[in-house]
Formats: C-alpha cells, sequence, structure tokens
C-alpha cells in the first residue's frame, strides 16, 4: 500500500510541473487532467470514496471539459517561455524549496497535540506543542489505514451524514455560491446591446433634464459600467 | 507515510504559485491556482485519514466546490476579455496601476 | 429591565433600520427620512429608558473601598455596572461579547442618541443625493458609536472604534463642500494611525494577562489583573522620565484617544474638516464622534493604566491647559465661523481632559458633565453656523451683522447657546467649567487660574461671533435673511431649553455620573499609591 | 420665622420676575404693548409686596431668629465625601431684606418709568423681559445662601446687563460696550469661583449638616467643605485663623468679583461704556442696583473679612482710590449719563471703603440712600434726554428749568443730595466717613481723600447742574424741550421725595441734643454681630463724630458753593486757570478718564489679538501642522521608495507576496525551533 501511495505521489508531482511547464497551453489542461486524476486515486488508497468520485466527476469531467472547451474556443497563442533569469522564476523555485523544506521539517520533527500544554511557552499555542520531541507523544507511531475500523458504517455515508447535519448551513451556502457563480457567469458571458452594434435605439432614451436627480437616484443599480465610487455633490 | 504526504501537497501547492508567478496566459494561471486548491485538498484529506476524522473530507468537497464555481465565473471573465478583443495575457491586465 | 438583552437591541437597532432602509426605493426620499427618523426615535426611546434604569437601579458590582484582590476572590467586578451582558465571541483568543453600561457612559449613550436624532432631522431630504446611502451611513455610525459606549471588551471596543470610521470616511468623502477630500485624508490618517497604536497596546496587554494565565481581552478581568512592572528603558537624556512598556501602552491609547478627542497638538484635523463636512455630519461628528476620545480616557485610559496615568499626569493636563488656551486665541483670529465653532471646540474639549486628568471625581464628573454640555452646544452652533451660511452664502464673519433685525427667534436661540458656550452660570456650560476646574484646582491651583483666563477667552470669542452676526447694522448680505423655520427653531429650541434647564438643575446628570465615578476614580488612585515602584517617580502628581 | 412661609416667599419673589420675562419675552410681541407694560410692572410691583410682608414678618421676629436659611431644591451633588454637593439655598435675614427692598422697591419705580421712557420704543417686550429678568437674578444674588448659587445670579445679573447694555443692536457703540461689561463680569465671575475652590479645598472641618436636621457630632478628620453653604464657609471660617495667607487670598478673589461688578479700579471701565443702554436701564442696573451688588457681596462675605485685616484694607483703599479718580474724571465729562455714571463709581467707591474698614452698616445705609437719589438722577436725566430726542451731550443742553420745572427741582433735590447738602448723602456718605476717622488701614490719610471726595462730588454734582438747567439754551433742541409725561415723573418725584426725606428719618450720623435716630444699625447690625463674625468696626465717638459731620459737610458746601459760582452765577472763571501751560494737563486727563481705556486696549486687546495672529500664521501651520508633516514626510520618502515596486502587473504582486509568505513561513519555523 505505501508504495503505490508513494508512486502516486511521485507521478502527481510530474504531472503537476507538466501543467506550469508545458509549452502549449493544451497540454498544461492535460497535464492537469492527470494530475486531478491521480489525486482522485491518492483520494482512493486514503478511503476517502466519496471525494475520490466527486474529484473525478468535479474536476476531470465538468472543470477539465471546460478548460479544453475554453482553449478550443480562444485558441490562445503560445507565449515566449520564461528565461531562467526571471527573477520571478527564481523566486518561484525558491518558493517551492521553502515550502518542501519547512512542511518537510514540520512533518519530520511532529506537530503533536499535547493536553498538557499552557500558555507557559511561546511554541506552546492553544494546545498544540510545537517542536521538539515531536515523534514520541506522535498516537500514531506508524502510519496506516485501518479502513475497516474507520469506515465501518461506509465512507459515502459517514460523510453523507456530517454533510447534512453538522454542516448542513455551510452546505446551503455553498449551493448558494454555485448558483451566484452560475448567474455571474451568464451575465458575464452575454451578448451586450452594443456588442451587437444595434445602434442607440437598444440604449434608454436620455431622461429629460428635469429628471436628473431621480435619474442620479436609481442609476447605480441601471448599469453596472457607473464607477463604484463617484463624489457627492 | 503521512509526512510524504504533506511534503507532496507542499509541493503541489509552491509548483501552483510558480505558474501564477512566471506564465503569462490567464488560462494556464487559472490552471495553476486549480492546482494549489488540489495541493490544499490533499493535506485535508491526508490529515482525514490520519486523524481517522471525516472532517477534513468534508472541506475538502467544500473547496471542490469553491473551486469548481470559481472557474466558472473566472473563465467567463476570460471570454468576456476576449471578446473586447484584448490579447490574452495578464501583463495587460494592468488597469490597477491607474 | 430583567434579562432581556436591551445592549445588544439599542446596538443593532439603528445597523437593523440601516438594513431595513436599503428596501426603500431611492425616490422615495419622504419614506427615506421618515423611517431613518423613526429609527433614531425608537433608539432615542429605548436609550432613555436604558439610562433612567441607570438612574433608579443599583449597579452590580463595583468594588466598595478595598484592594481588587480581595474583591476578586469574592466575585466582585471592578466596575460598578448597571447592565451587562456577556457572551463568548472568540473563545479561543478569549475575547468575549461583553457590554455594559454604567454612570459613565449612560448620559453620553444619552447624547450619542440626541445628537443622532438631530441629525437626522436636519438631513435635508430634498438636496441630500443618495440620500439613502446618507442616512444608511448614518445609522451604520450610529451603531458604531453605541458599540464603543457599551463595549466592555477591549477587542470588541476596538472593533467598533474602527468600525466608525468606515460610514464617517464615506459621509465625510461623498458629502461636504470642495474642500473635503484633503480634510477627509487628513482626519483618517491621523484617526488611523492612533488606532494602530491603540490596537499594539490592547495586543500587549492580552500578552500580559496571558502571562499569568488569563486568557482575555475583557476589560474587567484586565482590571482585575495586576500587570507585572516592567523595567524600564532608561533614554538618553536622564531627566527624561523613563518609559516603562505600560507607559508606552498608555500612551498608545492616549495618542488614540487624544487624535480623537483633540488635543493640541492632534488637533489640526479638526478645523479642517469641520470646515468641509456637511451639518448633520457634523452634528453627530462633533457631537458625539469626538466626545468618545474622552470616553475611551476615562473608561480604559486612566483606568487600565493608572501609574502611567499619574506620571505622565502633569504632562497631560499642561496639554489641556494649552489646549484651552490654545484654542481660544486661535478663534479670535479667524474670520470663517465655521472655524471659529471649530478652534471653539478644540478649547471646549480640553476642558473635559483638563477634568479627565485631574484624576479627581469632581474633575471626573466635570468632564462626563461638560461632554454633554459639549455636545448639545456643538450641535446647536453648527447648526445655526450652517443655516446662516445657506441664508447668507457666506461664512466671513465681517461680511454679516445686524442679523437680530430680522431674525429674533435665531438671535435668542443663538444667544442662549453662546452664553453656554462661554460658561454663563445658570446654564449647563457653567455646570461642567465649573466641576472640571474645580478638579484641576483640587490638583493644582494654577490650572484652574489658567482655565479661568481661558473662560474670559470663550467670553470674548462667544461674543464676538455672536454679536458679529447679529448686532450694527446688516450689510448686503444680511439684509434680507429670514427668520428660522419652524422645523428648524423646533429643533434649536430643546437644545437651547436643556442647556437652561439642565444649568438649573444638573442634578440629573451628576447623580447618574457620580454612581460610577468613585470607581473610576479608585482604579486611577490605585497608580497613585504604588507609585514608588516605578523607577523615577518624581513626576508623580501627588501635590494635594 | 416659619421655614415654609420663608420658602414660599422668598420663591414668590424669585417666580414673579422671572415669570413676567418669559410672559414678556414669548409672548409680549404677539400680544403688544399694553400687556407688556402691565404685566412687566405688575410683577414687579408684587414682588415688592412679598418683600415687604418679609420685613414684617423679620421686624416682628423673636430675637435671635432674624435669620432664616431654607433649601429650596438639590442643585447638584456629585457622591459623597469631599465631592461637590451643592444645594438651591435661600437665607432671608436683614441684609437681604434691605437688598431686596431697594432692587424691588426701586426697581419698581423704575419699571413704571419705563413705560413711558420706552413708548416708542418697538423691542419694548425684548426690554421688559430683560429688566425682570435682571430683577430675578438680583434677588436671586441677595437671597442666596450658597456661593455656587450666588454666582449664578452674579452671572445673571451681568447677563441682563450685556442684554441691556446692547439692547439698541444696530449700535457699533453699543455691542462694544455690552461685550466689555461682560468680559469685565465674566473676569469677576472667574475670581468667584476660584474663592469659591479655594473655600472648598480649605475650609472646612465637619460633614456637611443640612440645617434643621440632626446631625451627629463631627466625626474626625478634615473634610473640604463640599457644599459650600454660605453659613457653613461663616462658621469655618476661623479654623484657618486670622491673617491667614489663604483667607487673605480668598478675600481678595472676592474683592476682585466685588470690584468687576461695583466698577472699581481697574476694572472701572465698562460702567461708562454701559451708558449705551436705555436710561432706565442706567437707573436700575448701573446705578441704583447691580452696581452696588459688590458692596453687598462684601458685606455677605463679612466673617472672612473681619478675619482678613490685609484684604479689607486693600477693599478700603481702592474703594477710596476709585473714589477721588471717578470724582476727578466726572468733573470733564460732556455725557450726561457719562457724568452721573461716574458719580456712581466715585459714590460706590466710598461704599466699598465702607464695607472695607468694617462699617457694613454705614455702607448698606449709603447703598439705600444712594439708590434713591441716584435712581432719580438717572431718571430725571432720561427726561431731559427724551425731550432732547436722544441727545446727551450737556453742551447743547442750558436752560431747561424754564421748560421742565418738575425735572428740574427734582433733579435739583438729587444733586443736593449727592452732593451732600441737606439731603439724603448729607446722612449716609457723613455716616460712612465718620467711621473713617477712627477705622481701616491708615484712617486719616483715607479720611481726608474721603473728605476731598466730598469737595468733587458738590464741584461734579452742581456743574452738571448748572450746565443742564440753568443759563440760556445752547441748541434747538434744548430750546423746544417740554416736560415729561406724567408716568415719567411720578417715579421721578417719588424717588426726590425719598431721596429727600430718607436721610433725616432713618439714620443721622451725629447726636444732636442726645436725639439721634438709628434705625439702619439697629435692622442690620444684628446681622453683622454675630458670635462667629470677629470685631466690627468702632463706632466714632459722639464728639468726633460731630467734628467729622461738620468738616465733612463743609466740604461739600464748599464744593457746591464753589460749583453754582462757576457753572450758576457764572462769575467765577475757574477753568481758566486749567487752560494755562501749568495745569492744562489736568483737564486732559481728566477728560480722557486718565488714559485707561487706552492703557488696556494697548495691553491687553491687542496683544491679544496680535498673539492670535501670530498662532494663526505661524504656529499653527508651522508648529501645530509642521511635527505632523515632519512624521508623514518620513512616510511619504519611504513610499516613494516603494512605489518602484508598484508596476501594475499582478503577477509583480504575487511574487512579493509570495516572498513574505515563504520567508514568514521559514522564520516561524526556525524561531519555533523545529530546525534542530
Amino acid at each position: 500500500m505505501n508504495g503505490l501511495l508513494m508512486a502516486l505521489l511521485i507521478l502527481v508531482a510530474v504531472s503537476a510541473l507538466g501543467v506550469v511547464f508545458a509549452p502549449q497551453t493544451i497540454y498544461s489542461a492535460l497535464s492537469l487532467v492527470v494530475t486531478v486524476g491521480l489525486l482522485a486515486v491518492i483520494f482512493l488508497v486514503l478511503n476517502a470514496q466519496f471525494l475520490f468520485a466527486v474529484q473525478l466527476i468535479v474536476y476531470a469531467g465538468a472543470v477539465m471539459v471546460l478548460f479544453v472547451f475554453i482553449i478550443a474556443l480562444l485558441d490562445p497563442a503560445s507565449e515566449e517561455r520564461a528565461r531562467l533569469t526571471d527573477p520571478r522564476l527564481v523566486l518561484g523555485v525558491l518558493a517551492i524549496a521553502g515550502i518542501c523544506a519547512a512542511v518537510f521539517i514540520a512533518a519530520r520533527n511532529g506537530v503533536t497535540y499535547d493536553t498538557s500544554c499552557t500558555h507557559q511557552a511561546v511554541s506552546c499555542m492553544h494546545g498544540y506543542r510545537v517542536g521538539s520531541g515531536g515523534g514520541a507523544a506522535d498516537p500514531y507511531h506508524t502510519f496506516g489505514f485501518p479502513a475497516a475500523q474507520v469506515n465501518a458504517a461506509g465512507n459515502v455515508q459517514t460523510v453523507a451524514n456530517q454533510l447534512f447535519h453538522t454542516y448542513v448551513l455551510p452546505f446551503e451556502i455553498t449551493s448558494l455560491l454555485l448558483l451566484v457563480a452560475a448567474i455571474g457567469a451568464v451575465y458575464l458571458t452575454r451578448r451586450t446591446s452594443t456588442a451587437t452594434g444595434r445602434g442607440g435605439a437598444a440604449r434608454p432614451a436620455r431622461p429629460a433634464p428635469d429628471d436628473l436627480p431621480r435619474e442620479s437616484a436609481e442609476a447605480p443599480r441601471e448599469t453596472g459600467e457607473r464607477p463604484l465610487v463617484t463624489g457627492g455633490r | 507515510m503521512f509526512p510524504y504526504i504533506l511534503l507532496t501537497a507542499g509541493f503541489l501547492f509552491a509548483v501552483g504559485v510558480l505558474g501564477v508567478l512566471i506564465r503569462r496566459n490567464p488560462l494556464v494561471v487559472f490552471m495553476s491556482i486549480e492546482l494549489m486548491l488540489n495541493a490544499v485538498n490533499l493535506v485535508l484529506v491526508g490529515y482525514s485519514s490520519y486523524l481517522n476524522s471525516e472532517e477534513g473530507q468534508i472541506f475538502a468537497f467544500m473547496v471542490i466546490v469553491v473551486a469548481a464555481a470559481e472557474v466558472v465565473v473566472g473563465l467567463g471573465l476570460l471570454t468576456r476579455v476576449f471578446r473586447i478583443g484584448r490579447e490574452l495575457d495578464v501583463d495587460d491586465l494592468d488597469e490597477m496601476q491607474q | 429591565m430583567g434579562s432581556f438583552p436591551w445592549l445588544t437591541v439599542i446596538l443593532l437597532l439603528p445597523a437593523a433600520g440601516a438594513v431595513v432602509l436599503q428596501l426603500i426605493p431611492g425616490r422615495r426620499t419622504d419614506a427615506i427620512k421618515g423611517w431613518t427618523v423613526a429609527v433614531v426615535v425608537a433608539e432615542a426611546v429605548l436609550v432613555g429608558m436604558v439610562v433612567f434604569n441607570v438612574a433608579t437601579t443599583p449597579a452590580q458590582g463595583g468594588c466598595p473601598g478595598g484592594p481588587y484582590a480581595r474583591c476578586a476572590a469574592i466575585g466582585l467586578l471592578p466596575l460598578p455596572m448597571h447592565l451587562q451582558e456577556q457572551a463568548p465571541w472568540i473563545t479561543a483568543i478569549g475575547a468575549s461579547y461583553h457590554l455594559g453600561v454604567d454612570g459613565v457612559s449612560a448620559w453620553i449613550l444619552a447624547l450619542n442618541a440626541g445628537v443622532f436624532l438631530v441629525a437626522a432631522l436636519v438631513v435635508p431630504r430634498l438636496t441630500t443625493e443618495r440620500l439613502k446611502l446618507f442616512c444608511g451611513l448614518m445609522l451604520l455610525t450610529e451603531t458604531a458609536t453605541t458599540g464603543v459606549l457599551v463595549s466592555l471588551d477591549l477587542l470588541l471596543f476596538y472593533l467598533f472604534w474602527e468600525g466608525m470610521l468606515i460610514p464617517l470616511y464615506f459621509l465625510l468623502a461623498f458629502y461636504g463642500n470642495e474642500n473635503r477630500g484633503r480634510a477627509t485624508l487628513k482626519f483618517v490618517i491621523y484617526t488611523v494611525a492612533g488606532s494602530l497604536l491603540m490596537l499594539l497596546a490592547i495586543i500587549y496587554l492580552h500578552f500580559q494577562a496571558l502571562n499569568q494565565g488569563v486568557n482575555t481581552f475583557d476589560l474587567e478581568t484586565l482590571l482585575q489583573t495586576p500587570l507585572a512592572q516592567q523595567s524600564a528603558v532608561p533614554l538618553p537624556f536622564s531627566s527624561v522620565p523613563t518609559l516603562t512598556p505600560q507607559m508606552w501602552a498608555f500612551l498608545a491609547f492616549a495618542v488614540a484617544f487624544a487624535i480623537k478627542l483633540p488635543m493640541v497638538p492632534f488637533h489640526t484635523w479638526l478645523p479642517d474638516l469641520y470646515e468641509s463636512a456637511p451639518a448633520p455630519v457634523l452634528v453627530f461628528f462633533a457631537g458625539v464622534v469626538s466626545k468618545l476620545g474622552a470616553y475611551g480616557f476615562i473608561r480604559f485610559g486612566i483606568t487600565l493604566f493608572s501609574h502611567p496615568a499619574h506620571q505622565l499626569q502633569p504632562l497631560l493636563v499642561a496639554l489641556a491647559v494649552l489646549g484651552i488656551l490654545y484654542g481660544a486665541v486661535m478663534v479670535l483670529s479667524q474670520t470663517d465661523i465655521k472655524r471659529m465653532v471649530a478652534y471653539a471646540s478644540v478649547s471646549h474639549m480640553s476642558f473635559i481632559a483638563l477634568g479627565i486628568f485631574s484624576l479627581d471625581q469632581n474633575g471626573i464628573n466635570g468632564a462626563l458633565i461638560q461632554i454633554v454640555n459639549h455636545g448639545i452646544i456643538i450641535v446647536g452652533l453648527f447648526l445655526i453656523a450652517d443655516w446662516v451660511e445657506a441664508r447668507t452664502g457666506t461664512r466671513d464673519i465681517r461680511e454679516m451683522a445686524g442679523m437680530e433685525r430680522r431674525t429674533p427667534w435665531l438671535y435668542a436661540m443663538f444667544l442662549v447657546i453662546t452664553l453656554a458656550a462661554l460658561g454663563l452660570p445658570g446654564t449647563l456650560g457653567f455646570v461642567g467649567e465649573l466641576t472640571t476646574m474645580l478638579g484641576a484646582f483640587q490638583y493644582f491651583w494654577l490650572l484652574a487660574v489658567l482655565a479661568g483666563v481661558g473662560v474670559v477667552l470663550a467670553s470674548w470669542y462667544m461674543l464676538r461671533l455672536h454679536q458679529g452676526l447679529m448686532h450694527e447694522a446688516p450689510t448686503p448680505r444680511t439684509e434680507k435673511v429670514r427668520d428660522l423655520r419652524l422645523r428648524e427653531g423646533l429643533v434649536l429650541a430643546p437644545l437651547a431649553a436643556l442647556l437652561i434647564f439642565l444649568g438649573v438643575y444638573p442634578h440629573p446628570i451628576g447623580a447618574v455620573t457620580s454612581q460610577s465615578v468613585p470607581a473610576v476614580v479608585r482604579l486611577a488612585d490605585a497608580g497613585q499609591v504604588t507609585a514608588h515602584d516605578v523607577p523615577l517617580s518624581h513626576t508623580s502628581g501627588a501635590q494635594r | 420665622m416659619n421655614p415654609t412661609v420663608i420658602a414660599g416667599l422668598s420663591a414668590t419673589i424669585l417666580l414673579l420676575p422671572i415669570l413676567g420675562s418669559a410672559l414678556c419675552g414669548f409672548l409680549g410681541v404677539p400680544l403688544g404693548r399694553r400687556f407688556v407694560n402691565w404685566v412687566g410692572t405688575v410683577s414687579i410691583g408684587l414682588a415688592f409686596a412679598a418683600v415687604l410682608v418679609l420685613l414684617a414678618l423679620l421686624l416682628h421676629a423673636p430675637q435671635g431668629h432674624q435669620s432664616s436659611t431654607v433649601v429650596l431644591w438639590n442643585w447638584l451633588s456629585l457622591g459623597a465625601g469631599s465631592n461637590l454637593g451643592v444645594s438651591v439655598n435661600v437665607t432671608v435675614d436683614a441684609l437681604s431684606v434691605w437688598m431686596l427692598l431697594v432692587i424691588t422697591g426701586v426697581g419698581f419705580l423704575i419699571h413704571v418709568y419705563s413705560v413711558g421712557y420706552m413708548e416708542h420704543d418697538p423691542g419694548v417686550a425684548r426690554f421688559f423681559s430683560y429688566m425682570n429678568f435682571f430683577i430675578f437674578a438680583m434677588a436671586l444674588l441677595v437671597l442666596a445662601a450658597n456661593m455656587v448659587i450666588l454666582i449664578i445670579g452674579w452671572a445673571g445679573v451681568a447677563l441682563a446687563s450685556y442684554l441691556l447694555i446692547g439692547f439698541w443692536h444696530d449700535r457699533r457703540s453699543a455691542a462694544v460696550a455690552a461685550r466689555k461689561a461682560m468680559i469685565t463680569q465674566v473676569i469677576g465671575d472667574v475670581a468667584l469661583v476660584l474663592a469659591a475652590f479655594l473655600i472648598f479645598v480649605n475650609l472646612g472641618t465637619a460633614p456637611y449638616c443640612p440645617p434643621g436636621a440632626h446631625c451627629p457630632a463631627a466625626a474626625g478628620g478634615a473634610q473640604h467643605l463640599h457644599t459650600l453653604n454660605l453659613p457653613q464657609i461663616f462658621a469655618h471660617a476661623s479654623s484657618l485663623g486670622p491673617n491667614s495667607p489663604t483667607l487673605t487670598i480668598i478675600c481678595i478673589l472676592i474683592a476682585i468679583g466685588a470690584f468687576a461688578k461695583s466698577a472699581q479700579f481697574p476694572l472701572h471701565t465698562w460702567l461708562p461704556d454701559a451708558m449705551e443702554g436705555p436710561t432706565p436701564v442706567s437707573a436700575l442696573i448701573h446705578a441704583a442696583t447691580m452696581v452696588t451688588a459688590g458692596v453687598y457681596l462684601i458685606a455677605r462675605f463679612h466673617p472672612l473679612f473681619d478675619l482678613a485685616p490685609v484684604a479689607a484694607g486693600m477693599v478700603a483703599s481702592v474703594g477710596m482710590g476709585t473714589s477721588i479718580m471717578a470724582g476727578f474724571i466726572a468733573l470733564s465729562q460732556t455725557d450726561i449719563k457719562r457724568v452721573i455714571a461716574y458719580s456712581t463709581m466715585s459714590q460706590i467707591g466710598l461704599m466699598i471703603f465702607a464695607v472695607g474698614i468694617g462699617a457694613y452698616a454705614a455702607g448698606l445705609y449709603h447703598l439705600m440712600i444712594h439708590a434713591f437719589f441716584k435712581a432719580l438722577l438717572f431718571l430725571a436725566a432720561g427726561n431731559v434726554i427724551h425731550t432732547m430726542h436722544d441727545e446727551q451731550d450737556i453742551r447743547q443742553m442750558g436752560g431747561l428749568q424754564a421748560r421742565m420745572r418738575i425735572t428740574a427741582w427734582s433733579f435739583l433735590v438729587g444733586s443736593l443730595a449727592l452732593g451732600g447738602f441737606l439731603f439724603g448723602g448729607m446722612f449716609s456718605k457723613e455716616d460712612l466717613l465718620g467711621f473713617g476717622t477712627v477705622n481701616g488701614p491708615a484712617a486719616p490719610a483715607l479720611y481726608i481723600v474721603g473728605v476731598a471726595v466730598n469737595v468733587l462730588t458738590g464741584l461734579y454734582a452742581f456743574r452738571l447742574y448748572g450746565v443742564t438747567f440753568t443759563g440760556e439754551p445752547r441748541s434747538d433742541l434744548a430750546r423746544h424741550a417740554h416736560e415729561a409725561r406724567r408716568v415719567m415723573l411720578i417715579p421721578v418725584v417719588i424717588l426726590a421725595a425719598l431721596a429727600a426725606v430718607a436721610g433725616w428719618v432713618l439714620q443721622w450720623p451725629v447726636t444732636i441734643a442726645g436725639f439721634r435716630p438709628a434705625f439702619v444699625d439697629a435692622f442690620l447690625n444684628p446681622v453683622f454681630h454675630t458670635a462667629v463674625s470677629g470685631p466690627i468696626a468702632h463706632e466714632p465717638g459722639a464728639g468726633l463724630a460731630g467734628i467729622g459731620f461738620v468738616i465733612g459737610t463743609g466740604l461739600s458746601v464748599i464744593g457746591i458753593a464753589v460749583a453754582l459760582r462757576i457753572w450758576v452765577r457764572r462769575d467765577l472763571d475757574a477753568p481758566a486757570w486749567f487752560r494755562g501751560p501749568i495745569l492744562g494737563w489736568l483737564p486732559r486727563l481728566s477728560f480722557h478718564k486718565l488714559y485707561i481705556d487706552e492703557l488696556y486696549d494697548a495691553l491687553l486687546v491687542r496683544p491679544g489679538y496680535a498673539l492670535a495672529r501670530v498662532l494663526r500664521r505661524t504656529v499653527e501651520p508651522e508648529v501645530m501642522d509642521g511635527w505632523v508633516r515632519g512624521v508623514t514626510g518620513v512616510a511619504t520618502d519611504f513610499s516613494a521608495g516603494i512605489r518602484s515596486v508598484q508596476t501594475g502587473l499582478i503577477r509583480d504582486y504575487a511574487s512579493i507576496m509570495v516572498f513574505f509568505a515563504v520567508a514568514f513561513t521559514v522564520a516561524l519555523i526556525i524561531a519555533a525551533g523545529l530546525v534542530h
């Protein structure tokens, strides 16, 4: 099992590099498909069957199709490769190194939960002891996957149970978010009347001069083009 | 094994960051952001497994939903930008400078 | 009052009103204004009930005459509160939703509700652009100011203190005359700079308490937690008292409050802003927002930092007296009536500061009375200045004269407010100045003498202002002015009547404030008793 | 005396005028002139009746119960201990009743007179509103038994004075004069407030015990006298001991308050300018009552002054100095009201001198007589001004005696009373000067100055009379002058009668054939002879008093006679002496009021405005804004450096963000000790 996981992790890392360094956009997209697919498998290995399915359906299915679709639609030209001396590239590589080192060090030395931890030390924050002697207090010395134990009731059932009881409000809020995003996307991509060249007739007639105050009161809600912040008088 | 999951997640995230930094194509930038989001999901699921708790998976689920919403709006914006005749290059979108 | 969360209600009512306001269509200006007035009236009624409750019920808590450690042991809180509400907020860092009202805040709350009522009444419905935005921002400001006054948790207080700036910024930046941009920027920079210092100090306090095993932002808990005396960092000049970390923290609080108050030399944002802001905003800005600095000093400054307050007392009272005289002389050099009022406000606010820093019961009671007094006066003066400007088209006092003949009612109301502003006995102004000066006198007699010079100067500049507008032969600009409209008169008359009534019978204010001020003074005096703990205590103000 | 009755009557005396003031002020314009005239006068008349009832009660009160203090309401209470706790108390005793008699009695007559004087003025409602308010404030001032309440009344009369001086709004001079008067009064108020603070902090050892309540024996430990009640202040005054510096400072501050109100040097310059107000105002406020409040104040605080002889001596000296200074200035003024104003200043100087040397009853006696004849002089002058169509320059008058006989005769009576011959002043002035022979600092010197003032008084009084009423008319206005209406004559005649008779009836300074009426002493002295107050002034012996009386009256007569020869018979050209080079500066000095106004202008007003200008032009922009700009300058320089980073490219911003995020993370890991 561990070997499989290890292999998956390495593959994911490689395909992620492909996303960033692929010369053409479509290759990046395909690399990303591979990456999310591999991640889905990793989820499965980690006993997250439900997420495995969601990852495949939403990411590999919907999102990536959307990406590919847009690439086909817009046909972006391939850009220049970043030069090796680009400070941003240097910075990015350094960031990779830094983050990886930080995570690795933190994970190796342990961030442990310690009930005896009070507010005496700087490294002691809200019950979590950070720092020396990490591994000793680790309740799971060996990293295993007691699948049968955890998911006796079934992973999907457990997740659904939590999702629709404890987390029902956030769940509903995310659904609302999706709705808003959908409406926003429709709004953004609609064909505007000016773009179709139907001329001034499409725009509302200019109000009579004596009507101006009312217009100014109403204006912000009518059009999206008005600047958000304007002077008062 | 757990530390390696974290390590990989960190790596994925960093690569995403790198993509945002060095690529000028907004589509690729988006994909890099997706990478970062996925890296976070990996951490969440990893901890979920490590601590025998489903809550990490719940959050990962939420992240996926948000990511989907973000892609929808982001790609919508891109088509909009493309339609008004702009080249697809993040460095051209510099109205913030004014 | 039972266990009903009255404080939460008065806190949230204006904000809720602002939300509901958004449902009214923008062109229904009458409905918008009507709703706004209805909300502030309801708020005023509720606040009136709360203040009445404070006046008529005994306080819970308070630590009558004893060391706080002992009181804490038997569960007594250091501040005698009349209404309290407490709920967990951000438990991880010990912040709580802790509201309370006592005699210190009660009358300022009433003033707050009153000035917002006046402000809502005087919003010009027809000439205010985007009236809905204006009214909504105003209501949000009221929630923020109310929040400042009822918060007993430092983080909550800070939240409201800073949150207040957001609606205020938009009000000041969108509305007002052509100079508003610069003036608003100046004000915001000053205020934010001060507030950030205060935030640092709040965090410092939090960690101080954390080091003693108390995870809290709560004022009452912090007051019970004796802060460790830390060694001072010596400064290169031997004559300068060394500053302990506590003193730095106090200074951070003090700067934030002094900017809001404002005390000289932190005052230069004020004349510019007061000159450019529209009248309804000025009403509550000058009426209550600036008073919050004074409130902060009383509630947090001198109680949490009794040692530094005592050590810096000579400096603080000197600044206050300087402010009184400086503001007064500056008025004499102005010709713009709004700037005159603005500098007069600097002078009067310094009386409040003087009362507070006397660290004496009479002085602090006096400061609270003066807060109410000045709140009423400044509202009246700015309304009058605004109406005069609208009628004559100028703010230059040299172009105005002889308005009395055509405006007898304006004359009369302006006269009452003028007299209160110059502290004439029989008006509320006298009560405030008498008691603050008494406090200062008990600390050091010369302060009261200098403040007395300030009073004499006040009579000089206030009469110059009043007579300049009202007496002598009318000028071309003033010969056709019209008197107060009924609406305007009905706004001003209660202010004038209150100034006289409370001058003749100030007992209602004193009775409420004096319930709570002793506890504040006991807390402040704690610093004086053990002032010798701190190195270089030669500046300690025990000269009584 | 029954406290309830006393409280009721005091409240009546206070309420009637304030009610009248409110009615006139709010309803006067719509309801018209008749309403205002009736309400304005009747309220004061009724108040006077109430005072008479009080007087009767007081006269019938048994010995030792002639003072009553009642609490009306709790003004302000800032908690127990050393905190201010003031209640509105009133004291009814001989002193306050004496003052009330003058205030409401003379006040009533002047109100009646005003009905005629203001008959053509459109602002009559405002006028009566202010006048009634003045009576209220003055009554509050004399009734107050608490220092804070006293200060409220004290400032109330100043306000009424301010409003009435500036009554004619369109006159610039009136506005300036009103402001000057008010600022001077505020200086006095501040002095009184500081005195109250000193008393608060330094006086008193026992906790407050309200009158009538049963009080336990005083607990140990000094407490502030937090109530500032006058009876307690007096009871504790001796706790500081005689000649204590604190008490001296308290008394000097009180005296400064009194000087501001009573127009004594150096706070006297507002009074002549105050003549800008309508003449009845000058009669009531700036002659009869308000300006004498300083005398009342010192008399009221006599227990303190008795214990502070240095301060009392200063008071006496300032009073006498002002007296002779004002008399000297009065000699050359040409405005009829200003001459009377300076004579007022001079006479009040004498009263201040009297209370300064401890001759309280004599000072108050002169106060009342002076109220009669000075109100008379002002009202008669008002008749003249009225008929002269607001012309006040006596050089435009002359020969009015033939045209307004009653006014002229009344004026003559007033001048004689002022000059100190036959009427009023002969009794009261000589009474107080008699005390000067044996009391006070440097008694003989001050006494000699006092009798010199007598000569001056006779001179200026009859100069005024002669120039105004005798000789030939010097203008058309004077030729067409006519007698005033009856409503304006009756009060004048009544006052003339009072000025003529009061002295004969009330008290003589000398004993003639073993007979000496001394009702004033009998009435007032119990107030000043109490257990707590110290020794009061020595009575001059009968012989000494007789000699003093002869000298004083003789000098008055000399002054009058010289004046008659110069300005009535005109057979003595005295002013010629003062046109020469040797004495020529004297009339100039007198005419320019010793240049004191110019001095104040140069020393106080101009520097004040100059300082204000400097602050506005230099300090505010350079110092106050400057330090802020210095701080922001650093920030601006810093941000100028930062600005180059702001390329507007999102990727650059992201790079910066990432850099710091990573750096922070790494730093945190290192700081947490995770790197071994």
